[in-house]
């Protein structure tokens, strides 16, 4: 068990989790943070799981992954305008559950 | 050849600039601006198109540094019909909006254009599977972006659906690409095909793209995000999202398919795909038939259009050379002939909405007589979307056909052909109501005749390519990684 | 590339950029559309002369563009287009003339009359088709054309009709589309005429080519209203009556049934066709279709009703005499095709007439009509003649042939069919006849629309006395070469005798 | 001892990350999904990624935590926290439920048969290392191989904002939080906003040849300037309109500028000029610092400020 598997799984987890609370929650603002657990999963996979098969610590990767974390970032701030201005318009947390589509 | 004479940068230069520019320049001077970048762009399409056809594929390593260290961008044959089709049909959009638009709107709606216009010459030209990552992002933030600034309820519900559903799905496409990078060592995608090495690793990578492509591609069931997002954003809006973006990803997914060979490897995915397809098919039909407005209609239309596209995976069949290189191509030019018919049938669907003033289907009574313009060119977008001849619809789903007939997969025969009942039953349950007659006057608002007549071009374009589908089947079909990796 | 090449697409051209230029016409300009609807009829017409005399000189003009790879869209002329093409630009110049009388002040004239003439644009498309792919497009393109045609007047009824139509035509056309594409999957692309080829494919997959073989008749004759897909015409009647001439002569029905002389003699090949047996069973059900017709033309009250039915019976006997294997009934189906086009055309003019003059629409309402309107009477007299058979009207001329094909092929029963729909034919025509000269009006007239004792305005007479005189014409000279029997005839000795 | 560590941040984080999901009160799950943030950071120390480390506790813990929270204060204000929420339906939690096993299933299932990669990327970075301009290979990989995924990525920043923006038509936009009128946060600002302005500089000097950069230095840049803007000094009240937005393009700008003035010396796109790579990299660094910071802060302002509320009726301008 060295550092990069450990932490590939713990990215396993953090995906299974998000993934969990993305479908489950309909609270926006709740599934933006699983969203985002998902985004930390996924970074983590990332790197762990490419160190793991290089064997030695991967720059580009990592390098990689700040991008990713800018772009997760730039995401949720997306998200919450939107979902700001339809708590303003509607006052609800939550879009309508779909009907038949 | 030297570098400054390839348009290949400026495809992303000038969009990226005139992003820029636009959201610095006063408003008056904003559409002036893009003009310009309209033009030049349009020039670099067919330089790069010049180029492609006379001395083959481009290749482009960014900052000088070859790939995989760096990025390489390629434009192959396949490329350069996307560049080009995107740059027709998002200038007319583009202009489309300047009239159609009002000042204010407009204003914002320039540079969120160019970073769509930037991400979608990004995309078709990358080479490198984290480069589209970041490619889908951009064209993601640009689409919900321009969803939302219709700026009503409706809109604004739509542009979170489709936020979120792309988010997802470019989550799932990164872990994806993680994995690959994780078994291969590499990001790029000519290294990663030529390394690539069946495995669970690589299957559930291939798994998580493909659910994450598809996702984004709205393909059905996954496609509950794309009619309010398409039927509720403005007109020329929705003509760029249905015509262009929802194609992005569509294209990544083939580029994957084929080019990593995964069509010879997983054929029960392929299979699995056409099924989606053809519940798309199906489903979609069946939906735009029950919608009681114009632009709803026209929306779900889109869905069931993806998953005409979709059957072409289960045709790519490795043990029939022929009937692949049918599907590819038929798949391609049901593709483009989309592209050019449903942004031709949302303009003009746009155009009848101003002119009745109300989006539903009713109120078109009458309009066949006081706007023909606008019908005539609803409705020749319609015949390419029903695959009726002559048009470049009709001519995809002829090699479909032909490509099911060759490869023995029958079953997609049924579906080709009920899907064009379907779709000719909710066009012409549009068309029915433009042909009632009633006693009111015409007192219809009248749009300009630019509108009316981009509308008309767009879809003009799709009817024709019935006649030139030579042309881009030639161009799709010129050497490169997709069609060396072709059985 | 001879000049004469061109002159295919250049038919086509006439009526395509009439329609365009029609489409973009303001609405009130119709002394400039109508200018351009019979200046397009006439260059059409003589463009046709020239096509003839081609053909006459067996030369046949003919231009491609390869559309997808290995399938090419072929226009060419051989005679047996030039029957189906030259009946149809004579048939639209009436009908033109015709419609221009009939529409006078009413609204979307450009918009009738740009589908008109693209409707036109698709049946010369589908005469002068030389693959089935061609044939296939310009098919499809006809159904789209027509569609604005019968929903033309956007009451309920219409667009009930235009949804029939569509219905039947594109599920047609969808069934036609699976049998075209299966056939190029198995042979590739097959020009008309190439039946050596056929009949290898037929000699490797008997029974694939003949699951395709009843694809492409099912496909075809739905338009061709052979039973049981006959019923969008009858409903298709609430169009105006120049949509109406043109669905039962000019156009629709002609198109399907050409379509199926086109499979059944220039893709399988009259012999092949009869030793694999298919021809038995289409003389049945087209003996079927036209006895059935009649039948229901006889319940009928309402005249163009009656005269929609007696089109499904009359376009059966074009199948019943292609599928009799012989030169003679060859002939027979041929000439009806023309035939019926011309005595089809004078009863739906004639029919238009009496509604536009005086309101009439039922058969009861007939009675006298023939004092008050004789001109128009002696049109539809004719008319109604030729149908049942009698000399020296052309449908006479068609009939005989019929029957000596039967003779020929030793299918001496469909002599009775002859008979037993000639007695029908007569059943329902005589009585109208008899109403129209020798009953005495019944009380007013339900709509007087043209006072002062006048018949119909002469628009709407002329085309109707010209057909008329045709149909007697076509009988009367039916020995010279370029009467439809002549020509008849030199198509069987040319194409099919060889 | 290591593996100790490792494990207890993998318990950790993964408990955290449970309760953030579960928990009942939003609230709570924000505070857990900050720390899961800060948790993250020290993770990725013990990967060797402490670039990684320094814009997860900047970026991921920070700047989303701060946009989390203010969100949850402006919905406790308008009485939405934590009212109308029903409990999810038992179908979608087994949906959930299944779907998120499923996806764990297929990764583990990957992650355990990882074969061998054909192609050590790190070779060629350290290759290709003396020609970048820079020692530290993330700046490198960042700045110099692959610039394009960075030049396409601040674009994708730059667009989050035009998005805010073009939502936004109300320029004089109120602030839904005061200012906090409190002596001692100022007092304690006025030390610690230099401090953070400095740290700002070190971490994007320090880019050049260890842990840091544009990203991080952006950040920190950003949380001084949240900072300010909470404390109720307003920058965009300070400079005009017209000023905060060409600040926001800035670093988008020199990037491109840049990277084209390659294309008009006959290099390709992105391209460096022979030995200027060190100090152009230098110049679109500090250009992005600036950029970055403006660009979170206005995300954070974007978010705060009412949007217009009338629609406008037609969209057809004429």
């Amino acid at each position: 068990m060295d550092t990069n598997l450990i932490f590939t799984l713990c990215g396993v987890g953090l995906c299974g989790l998000g993934f969990f609370g993305f479908i489950y929650h309909r609270h926006l603002l709740r599934r933006l943070i699983a969203f985002n657990l998902i985004g930390n999963g996924t970074f983590l996979v990332m790197v762990g799981f490419a160190q793991r098969g290089q064997g030695v610590t991967d720059h580009v990767i990592q390098a990689l992954v700040l991008t990713g974390i800018v772009v997760a970032v730039a995401a949720t701030a997306l998200g919450l305008v939107l979902i700001r201005r339809w708590f303003q318009l509607k006052g609800s947390t939550q879009l309508p559950e779909d009907d038949a589509s | 050849m030297n570098m400054i004479l390839s348009p290949i940068p400026w495809l992303l230069v000038i969009p990226l600039a005139g992003a820029t520019l636009t959201m610095l320049l006063p408003y008056h001077w904003r559409s002036a601006a893009s003009v310009v970048g309209i033009f030049t762009q349009l020039m670099a399409s067919v330089i790069l198109w010049y180029q492609v056809t006379h001395y083959g594929p481009q290749f482009y390593a960014m900052a000088d540094w070859q790939a995989p260290l760096g990025i390489s961008l390629r434009a192959d044959g396949l490329a350069t019909l996307f560049v080009l089709m995107s740059s027709l049909v998002a200038s007319a959009c583009a202009f489309y909006a300047h009239h159609y638009l009002s000042l204010h709107k407009r204003a914002n709606f320039w540079p969120l254009l160019w970073f769509l216009w930037a991400s979608l010459n990004g995309i078709w030209l990358a080479a490198d599977t984290f480069n589209l990552y970041v490619g889908l992002e951009l064209l993601t933030f640009a689409a919900v972006g321009l969803v939302a600034f219709a700026s009503d309820e409706r809109s604004l519900e739509a542009s979170i659906r489709y936020l979120y559903a792309a988010l997802l799905g470019s989550m799932a496409y990164l872990l994806g690409v993680a994995l690959l990078y994780g078994a291969q060592g590499t990001l790029a995608m000519d290294s990663l095909a030529e390394t690539w090495q069946w495995g669970p690793t690589t299957q559930v990578a291939v798994t998580l793209i493909l659910g994450g492509l598809l996702l984004k591609t709205a393909v059905f069931p996954l496609h509950t995000w794309l009619p309010p997002a398409h039927g509720g954003a403005l007109t020329p809006v929705s003509a760029l999202l249905s015509a262009l973006v929802i194609k992005a990803s569509f294209y990544i997914l083939l580029r994957f398919w084929i080019e990593f060979q995964i069509y010879q490897f997983l054929p029960s995915l392929s299979q699995l795909l056409g099924a989606l397809g053809a519940g798309a098919i199906l489903w979609g039909g069946w939906m735009a038939l029950r919608q009681t407005h114009l632009k709803m209609v026209v929306a779900y239309s889109t869905v069931a259009q993806i998953g005409y596209m979709t059957l072409m995976f289960p045709l790519l069949v490795a043990e029939n050379s022929e009937a692949s290189m049918l599907a590819y191509q038929g798949g391609i030019l049901m593709l483009l002939a989309h592209a050019f018919a449903k942004a031709g049938m949302f303009l003009a669907a746009g155009n009848l909405i101003f002119c009745t003033g109300k989006p539903d289907l009713v109120s078109l009574a009458g309009m066949s007589r006081y706007r023909p313009l606008n019908i005539f060119a609803f409705g020749l977008a319609g015949v390419s979307l029903m695959g009726l001849p002559p048009s470049g619809g009709f001519n995809a789903k002829w090699m479909l056909l032909q490509s099911s007939f060759m490869s023995g997969q029958w079953w997609w025969i049924v579906v080709l052909l009920l899907g064009s009942l379907l779709s000719a039953a909710y066009i012409f349950r549009v068309f029915a109501y433009t042909y009632q007659e009633t006693d009111a006057l015409d007192t219809y608002k009248r749009p300009r005749l630019s509108l009316e007549l981009i509308a008309l071009s767009l879809s003009g374009i799709s009817i024709l390519l019935g006649f030139a589908s030579l042309w881009p089947l030639e161009m799709i079909s010129l050497p490169g990684p997709v069609m060396e990796a072709l059985p | 590339m001879s000049w004469t090449d061109w002159l295919p697409l250049a038919v086509l051209m006439t009526s395509f950029m009439a329609a365009t230029i029609i489409f973009m016409l303001p609405e009130q300009r119709h002394v400039l559309r109508s200018t351009i609807n019979l200046g397009a009829a006439c260059i059409k017409l003589i463009l046709i002369v020239f096509l003839i005399q081609a053909v006459l000189k067996q030369q046949y003009p003919e231009i491609r563009l390869e559309v997808l790879p290995g399938l090419e869209l072929i226009l060419r002329a051989d005679s047996l287009a030039i029957l189906f093409a030259g009946l149809s630009s004579v048939l639209w110049l009436f009908t033109t003339l015709y419609a221009i009388g009939y529409l006078e002040n009413s609204p979307n004239r450009s918009r009738f009359f740009g589908y008109f003439s693209l409707c036109v644009a698709s049946t010369m498309g589908i005469s002068l088709a030389g693959n089935l792919f061609t044939f296939l497009i310009f098919y499809e393109l006809l159904t789209l054309s027509t569609y604005p045609l019968v929903v033309h007047r956007g009451n309920a009824a219409s667009i009930k009709a235009g949804r029939t139509y569509l219905i039947y035509t594109l599920s047609g056309g969808v069934v036609l589309l699976l049998g075209v594409a299966a056939l190029y999957a198995l042979g590739g692309d097959i020009a008309f005429g190439d039946i050596e080829r056929t009949a290898a494919l037929v000699g490797t997959w008997p029974e694939l080519m003949t699951i395709i073989f009843i694809l492409l008749i099912a496909g075809l004759g739905v338009k061709a209203a052979i039973f049981p897909f006959h019923g969008w015409l009858p409903t298709a009647m609430v169009a105006p009556a120049p949509v109406s001439a043109l669905l039962h002569a000019v156009a629709v029905v002609k198109a399907g049934a050409f379509g199926i002389v086109r499979v059944i003699y220039d893709i399988y090949g009259i012999e092949l066709s009869w030793q694999q047996g298919f021809l038995f069973p289409i003389a049945v059900l087209a003996s079927f279709t036209i006895l059935y017709g009649s039948w229901r033309a006889l319940q009928q009250i309402d005249i163009k009703k009656r005269l929609a039915y007696s089109t499904v019976s009359q376009v059966s006997y074009i199948l019943l005499g292609i599928s009799l294997f012989g030169p003679l009934g060859t002939i027979g189906g041929l000439v009806h095709l023309l035939h019926q086009g011309l005595m089809k055309v004078t009863l739906f003019f004639c029919a238009g007439n009496f509604a536009e003059t005086l309101g009439i629409h039922k058969i009861h309402e007939l009675d006298g009509v023939g004092k008050r309107m004789p001109l128009t009477s002696a049109a539809f007299t004719v008319g109604a003649l030729g149908m049942i058979g009698l000399p020296p009207v052309a449908g006479f001329i068609s009939k005989w042939y019929l029957g000596m094909g039967a003779l020929e092929a030793n299918m001496e029963w469909v002599i009775f069919v002859l008979i037993g729909s000639s007695l029908l034919n007569a059943a329902y025509f005589l009585p109208v006849l008899k109403r129209i000269w020798f009953n005495p009006q019944q009380g007013q007239w339900p709509l007087e629309v043209i006072n002062n004792n006048r018949d119909a305005i002469p628009l709407l007479l002329i085309p109707a006395l010209v057909t008329a005189s045709l149909s007697i014409a076509a009988g009367l000279f039916a020995s010279s070469i370029l009467s439809p029997l002549g020509w008849a005839e030199l198509i069987t000795l040319r194409e099919y005798l060889r | 001892m290591n593996l100790l560590i490792d494990l207890t941040l993998l318990i950790g984080i993964l408990a955290i990350a449970f309760t953030c999901i579960v928990s009942r009160s939003l609230f709570r799950s924000v505070v857990f999904f900050i720390l899961l943030g800060l948790m993250l950071a020290i993770g990725w120390i013990r990967l060797g990624a402490p670039d990684i480390a320094l814009a997860e506790a900047a970026i991921g813990a920070g700047i989303t935590g701060v946009l989390l929270l203010d969100t949850l204060g402006h919905l406790k204000k308008t009485g939405n926290l934590e009212n109308d929420e029903p409990a999810p339906s038992r179908k979608r939690l087994v949906l959930a439920i299944v779907s998120s096993f499923t996806l764990v299933g297929l990764l583990l299932w990957a992650v355990f048969n990882q074969p061998t990669p054909a192609i050590n990327i790190h070779l060629l970075v350290t290759e290709a290392m003396p020609e970048s301009g820079v020692s530290h290979p993330i700046t490198a990989v960042l700045l110099n191989f692959r610039s394009y995924d960075t030049l396409l990525e601040v674009g994708v920043l730059v667009l989050a904002v035009l998005v805010g923006l073009a939502l936004q038509t109300d320029q004089q936009a109120q602030d839904s939080l005061p200012g906090l009128p409190n002596p001692l946060l100022h007092a304690c600002l006025t030390l610690l906003i230099p401090a953070m302005l400095i740290t700002s500089m070190y971490l994007l000097w320090a880019g050049s040849d260890r842990p840091g950069g544009a990203f991080q230095a952006g950040a920190m840049l950003a949380a001084a300037f949240i900072l300010l803007h909470i404390s109720g000094i307003k920058l965009s009240s300070q400079v005009s309109h017209r000023m905060m937005q060409a600040g926001l393009l800035l670093g988008f700008g020199v990037f491109l500028a840049v990277a084209t003035s390659s294309l008009i010396g006959g290099r390709p796109l992105l391209a460096y000029p022979e030995g200027g790579a060190g100090m152009l990299i230098l110049l679109i660094e500090l250009a992005l610092t600036l950029s970055i910071g403006l660009i979170l802060l206005s995300l954070f302002t974007i978010a705060n400020s009412p949007p217009h509320q009338t629609y406008q009726g037609g969209d057809h301008g004429h």
